[in-house]
């Protein structure tokens, strides 16, 4: 057990920083502190290429995919100077955490030259098809369907998809899909990788309570993406989406967490600059949410320490539950600093800052990805080993 | 001792519930969202048609002469359908407080004219002002449905004034506040000739509790809706081939609220009823009124969220709109720790360290 | 709506007090502020037999009974003022306030005769025989047995209850028995009144965590009743129970709020007396304390005001939840006010003072009587109308 | 940078969960409790054929020289059965502090002593005393297992001295205690000989460091404990004809334990790891360890009480041996609270108003 960095380390740490900083404070330094994910979405997809192309895109795959092959202490760096810097929030999340990894652990080798440089490289961004109107939380309960059309050898998806983040600016996406009629539960799901630019495919985006819209509806209406771009074998879907909810559990967990410290500190700062910082209340609710955002640190060094965290044990099923409390938590937290100032924003648009932002948006936390009610159902059977909910129907 | 409505308040209850649930819709509510936050035809109907905005001030001034309990079971009503109305400025502080500590001439200049909804009043307390004779500068941060107002109370340490819209020298200035239905104006005044309130003790006193109940009572309202349309839904919602309402989880969370729910009801009208009769409990009941309804509303509101699951958060659905007024009623007139800290006062435990 | 006295009250209120407090500075000195229920059992039952002499023991009951007929106002006044003149906890509780009020209501005319003077004037003190080891807070999974024996038309009754609140010192016990062989669930259950003191009943007292014995097993082995102690008809013992659940909801609740006054009194002072009067989180945490407090008196007025209160509304099933988690709060705002002295007590006994107590106690409050997880049960079911839990294997 | 055990740590925990496990079972730790809380033989084995008592002390001094992450593997297994042992006491405070912060003739004289078992240690920090030369007087309450100690460490503000249980003018007093596998005693002194600590400050800082990770790691282990026994109950435990781990209520609490239990285990190994690397984080980790283990396993003690119904609250089932060690935990050696006001000191949030 250790937890200092190696000299070695702290190199990597010096050439992340000088690299970081260069482009925070030049060519990309209209981006430093950018929250939340919907705004100057052209730049960004400029710095995500800048990022593949000096090679920090995706630096934990193998050098031959475009990474460097780092050490879990190296990427443990990168995610923190990368925060320190100021660097924004990634478009390019989920084909660089999720479908990448999955490509690369169940995709043919067809399939990682097909996509694997896109992802590295930031040309090719991607979202995530799982939630579904009716579906929910429950996964097994997907109902778009997707059947194999032998006159063009092509996957043909009809159904509508829900919360796929970021689906506007997206390249392509990855769903599951039910593809054996009359199946039920985890059994007869497939995966696809499909294009999102087709006729098959209508975007539209969803308005949050806090007046953006990261998130949207997809509706597929004949849509096609070729037999090729199967992940594993039809049927197989549900064990490809389980192996992906692993990798959310990797390293980018490290990178959310930085985003959650630009957050708390900002509540510190506006608690030092309103006198707030002296009330005893407020002082053991932002130690609380320090200790927290520490312990989620060290919980996610922790999992990652053990090697083989994509099979996760326990302590990482509790990980969901509590990062989406304590950021709940940590926006009501925002508002009782702010006080009455926080209720109101400059302008006319209904768009707020980010803190207030933070108290509205952390409502969606612990919905999405499987609400606190689900997780803790995980937990419980999983980890704890409780007997499973009982289904109605089935 | 009867802690039960008498036959004449449940009857105004049950029309105040008729007239809220069928007027104050969602989408009425919503356009006026878009504009100041005032439905002004539910506002004229309120007033005029169903005559109910005077109900707590004098019968001399075009009121019914009746008391908080009255009041809070409009305002009750009024908060569970999150109704875009001036209740709380207009009718609980200003008109409250001009009945309570305004001249003869105040009463009779603005009384009649709040409880028809032929002007609009709007209170700011927290004032940071200073007078020169009869005039007024400095500002006033947080006035609810300022924007809309023709008059306002304005508090500063223990004086008031009253200050007509078109006064000399005065700005107010719409704010873009989350809880549309009750945005922020703040008022800037330069030299601003200003009326003394009579007996600006009694105002303040006047417009804090009026303020307090209306506030209270909205909130219980609200939670109150929170947990009847989550029933609803739970009742509705088929997941996992099961009615959600079925889950354990869920049923216990919603039967939390009920208990914190029924605990608000008892704290709202204790309140407004000690007041009405001048009990020694009243500084404590009305500190718990607020404390308690305005926590408990802002965890219903948030709770019918996480149990709406992934609709509860988009802006499509109502679940917001109770969530935000119930955020804006708990830092408004007072934190809920404020309020327990009055009262830790009040009990006998000396000052905080 | 009105919380005011009237003055025909208040006089009530005079003589009640001065009674009371002739008492607790004459005779009864000794037993007052007492707090505890197990502590100077034989001087208490002669407070009992005195409250009975002087009709205040049963005054809600018609005069023909004993009682006073007294008006709702009048018994809120007397449990006032009976806990602020430091009167004891009354031992004759479950006599007083639910096998009496079962037996008004349910009981023949030949068992009113024959038990209620014996609980009016104090001198038959009852306990209440309704939970068992595999029971648990499930009434309806009842399994202690009763046969009618044809020979001695007495009702034989052989099983174990446990729980029996002060069983040790009573002379009667009222039981849920099932008398229907292989019957399940509520139906089958029959209600008997049985004497203790007989050769078929042993009673073992169970110390709890604070190291006191308020609770005991009861074991029957053929033990006794004559068939005249039915109360309804064999196997409507359910709504008997049902019945009597109501009874608890009344009066005496505000007595029992009167203790808690007590509890959170001593809190004050001890708080004022060591100085944590001034710290703001504790400030916050007793006002909160009172605010609870205040609101419990206002919920029972609210409960008590409505006529038919022996058919609550929903309000009325809250209750139980609410003193329950507000009395375990209370104990933990005890033991924080305190600090670690409340963790030590004078002498070589495991016996702590009110504060202490109260924390230890209070873990009970939680489960006996149906835990707070079957109350959210009620209160989802009955209440709010959402689907019932489901039973395993019925 | 590897927060996992090395082999040589998952050995010791294995160990030591073995040795735990099988001795301090319930009947030893209840027979100790109605004596002084000491569970002598169990103590003669842990220290002696097991070996593992100075695990975190000066090899020169008889023990194996590792550090804090060792010695919190040691009291987590202790605190997972509620051991009665002087952990606490004797070697996190006392032992740590005289390594730490004594003389070599006062290492040489206890250490090793203390080590094996020979002496045992028990520490005071919160001393109302007053030095004459090298003369006590005074008071020291709530000494951890003090009436079964050789050897006092007694701070008093940034003062620290030794005391030997034969010293002239000491009484020891042993007070009934709540958790009484680790009972309290009073000391008093009246111009009792006492040897100053070489080095007060390391000394007070070592017992400080020491005691909070011993506690901390106890409150780990003991939170593991009422969660997995729990768990155990939930499955064979049969109500309305289901095993009770089937409601989702129940369920559902025993997760949240979970995810306090697993934030905790992190919380303790940071703070050792940081405390035996020398990292700037240390203050920060050991008192978010003291205050985040304390307090789940304040919370996971009591939801055992309460997920087992009726036996839970009774003398006869373990659940109140762990409810009460978190309770004396939670209270001693400085508050949650405390800890939290420290953290908000350490962050830069001024002071308090």
């Amino acid at each position: 057990m250790k937890l200092g960095f190696s000299a070695e380390d702290e190199a990597f740490r010096a050439e992340a920083a000088d690299w970081l900083n260069a482009q925070m404070h030049g060519e990309f330094a209209d981006l430093r502190g950018l929250t939340g994910l919907t705004a100057a979405a052209e730049r960004r997809k400029e710095w995500e290429l800048k990022l593949g192309e000096d090679r920090w895109s995706v630096i934990g795959w193998p050098s031959q995919w475009g990474g460097r092959d780092a050490t879990l202490a190296q990427q443990v760096i990168f995610a923190e100077e990368y925060a320190r810097a100021g660097a924004p929030g990634r478009i390019a999340h989920m084909g660089v955490e999720l479908a990448g990894p999955t490509i690369l652990t169940f995709g043919t080798e067809e399939q990682k030259q097909r996509f694997l440089p896109g992802i590295a490289s930031g040309k090719v961004l991607w979202c995530q098809g799982y939630s579904e109107p009716n579906a929910g939380s429950d996964l097994a309960n997907v109902r778009t369907k997707a059947r194999l059309d032998p006159a063009t050898d092509e996957w043909v998806v009809d159904g509508q998809k829900i919360w796929t983040s970021l689906a506007q600016i997206c390249d392509w996406i990855f769903v599951v899909t039910r593809s054996e009629e009359g199946s039920k539960g985890p059994k007869g799901l497939t995966f696809l990788l499909m294009p999102l630019d087709q006729p098959g495919i209508t975007i539209r985006p969803i308005r949050q309570i806090n007046g953006e819209a990261e998130f949207n509806e997809t509706f597929f209406d004949g849509a096609r993406t070729a037999s090729g771009n199967l992940v594993s074998t039809p049927g197989n879907g549900w064990q490809v989406a389980m192996g992906l909810l692993a990798f959310e559990r990797g390293v980018s967990t490290l990178g959310q967490q930085m985003n959650f410290r630009n957050e708390l500190d900002a509540i510190i700062a506006a608690a030092r600059d309103n006198g707030s910082a002296h009330d005893p209340l407020i002082r053991q609710r932002i130690a609380k949410a320090e200790i927290g955002l520490r312990l989620m640190r060290y919980g996610a060094l922790r999992m990652l320490s053990h090697t083989d965290h994509a099979r996760p044990d326990g302590a990482a099923l509790t990980y969901k539950l509590q990062w989406a409390s304590w950021r709940r938590a940590l926006g009501e937290l925002a508002m009782d600093v702010l006080g009455q100032s926080g209720e109101v924003t400059d302008g006319s648009e209904y768009h707020f800052p980010i803190l207030p932002n933070l108290f509205l948006s952390a409502r969606a936390d612990t919905i999405y990805g499987g609400t606190n009610q689900i997780q803790r159902n995980i937990v419980a059977e999983r980890a704890l080993g409780l007997p499973r909910e009982p289904r109605g129907n089935q | 001792m009867n802690f039960a409505f008498t036959d004449e308040q449940a009857m105004i209850a049950e029309t105040a519930k008729a007239f809220f649930d069928e007027n104050a819709t969602s989408e009425r509510t919503r356009a006026a969202m878009d504009q100041d936050g005032v439905d002004r035809t539910l506002w004229q109907s309120f007033c005029q048609e169903l005559g109910l905005a005077g109900i707590a001030l004098p019968e001399a001034h075009g009121g019914s002469g009746l008391g908080l309990v009255e009041f809070a079971i409009l305002a009750e009503a009024a908060g569970a359908q999150v109704a875009a109305l001036p209740m709380l400025g207009s009718l609980a502080m200003t008109a409250h407080a001009i009945a309570r500590g305004g001249s003869n001439e105040q009463k009779a200049a603005w009384l009649p004219k709040l409880a028809t909804g032929e002007a609009i009043g709007a209170t700011g307390l927290d004032g940071r002002v200073t007078a020169t004779g009869d005039r007024l500068s400095g500002t006033v941060d947080f006035v609810a449905h300022g924007a809309s107002a023709d008059v306002f109370l304005i508090g500063s340490g223990t004086d008031a004034w009253l200050v007509a819209r078109d006064a000399t020298g005065l700005t107010v200035a719409a704010c873009t506040t989350m809880d549309q239905t009750r945005p922020f104006a703040r008022l800037t005044l330069a030299d601003t000739p200003a009326q003394p309130l009579g007996d600006a003790t009694a105002a303040l006193r006047a417009a804090q509790e009026g303020g307090w109940i209306c506030v209270a009572a909205e909130a219980l309202g609200g939670a109150q809706a929170t947990l009847d349309r989550t029933v609803g839904y739970a009742q509705e919602r088929v997941q996992f081939g099961r009615q959600i309402g079925s889950f354990q989880a869920y049923k216990h969370r919603l039967a939390d609220m009920m208990v914190e729910i029924e605990q608000a009801r008892s704290a709202v009208y204790w309140a407004a009823c000690a007041v009405d009769e001048g009990s020694d409990e009243a500084p404590v009941a009305l500190h718990s009124a607020k404390s308690f309804a305005a926590d408990t509303y802002f965890r219903c509101a948030g709770d019918m969220i996480q149990l709406h699951g992934g609709i509860g958060f988009t802006w499509e659905h109502d679940a917001h709109l109770f969530f935000k007024r119930a955020r804006a009623i708990q830092s408004m007139l007072g934190t809920s720790a404020w309020h327990r800290e009055q009262i830790a006062r009040l009990i006998g435990l000396g000052d905080a360290a």
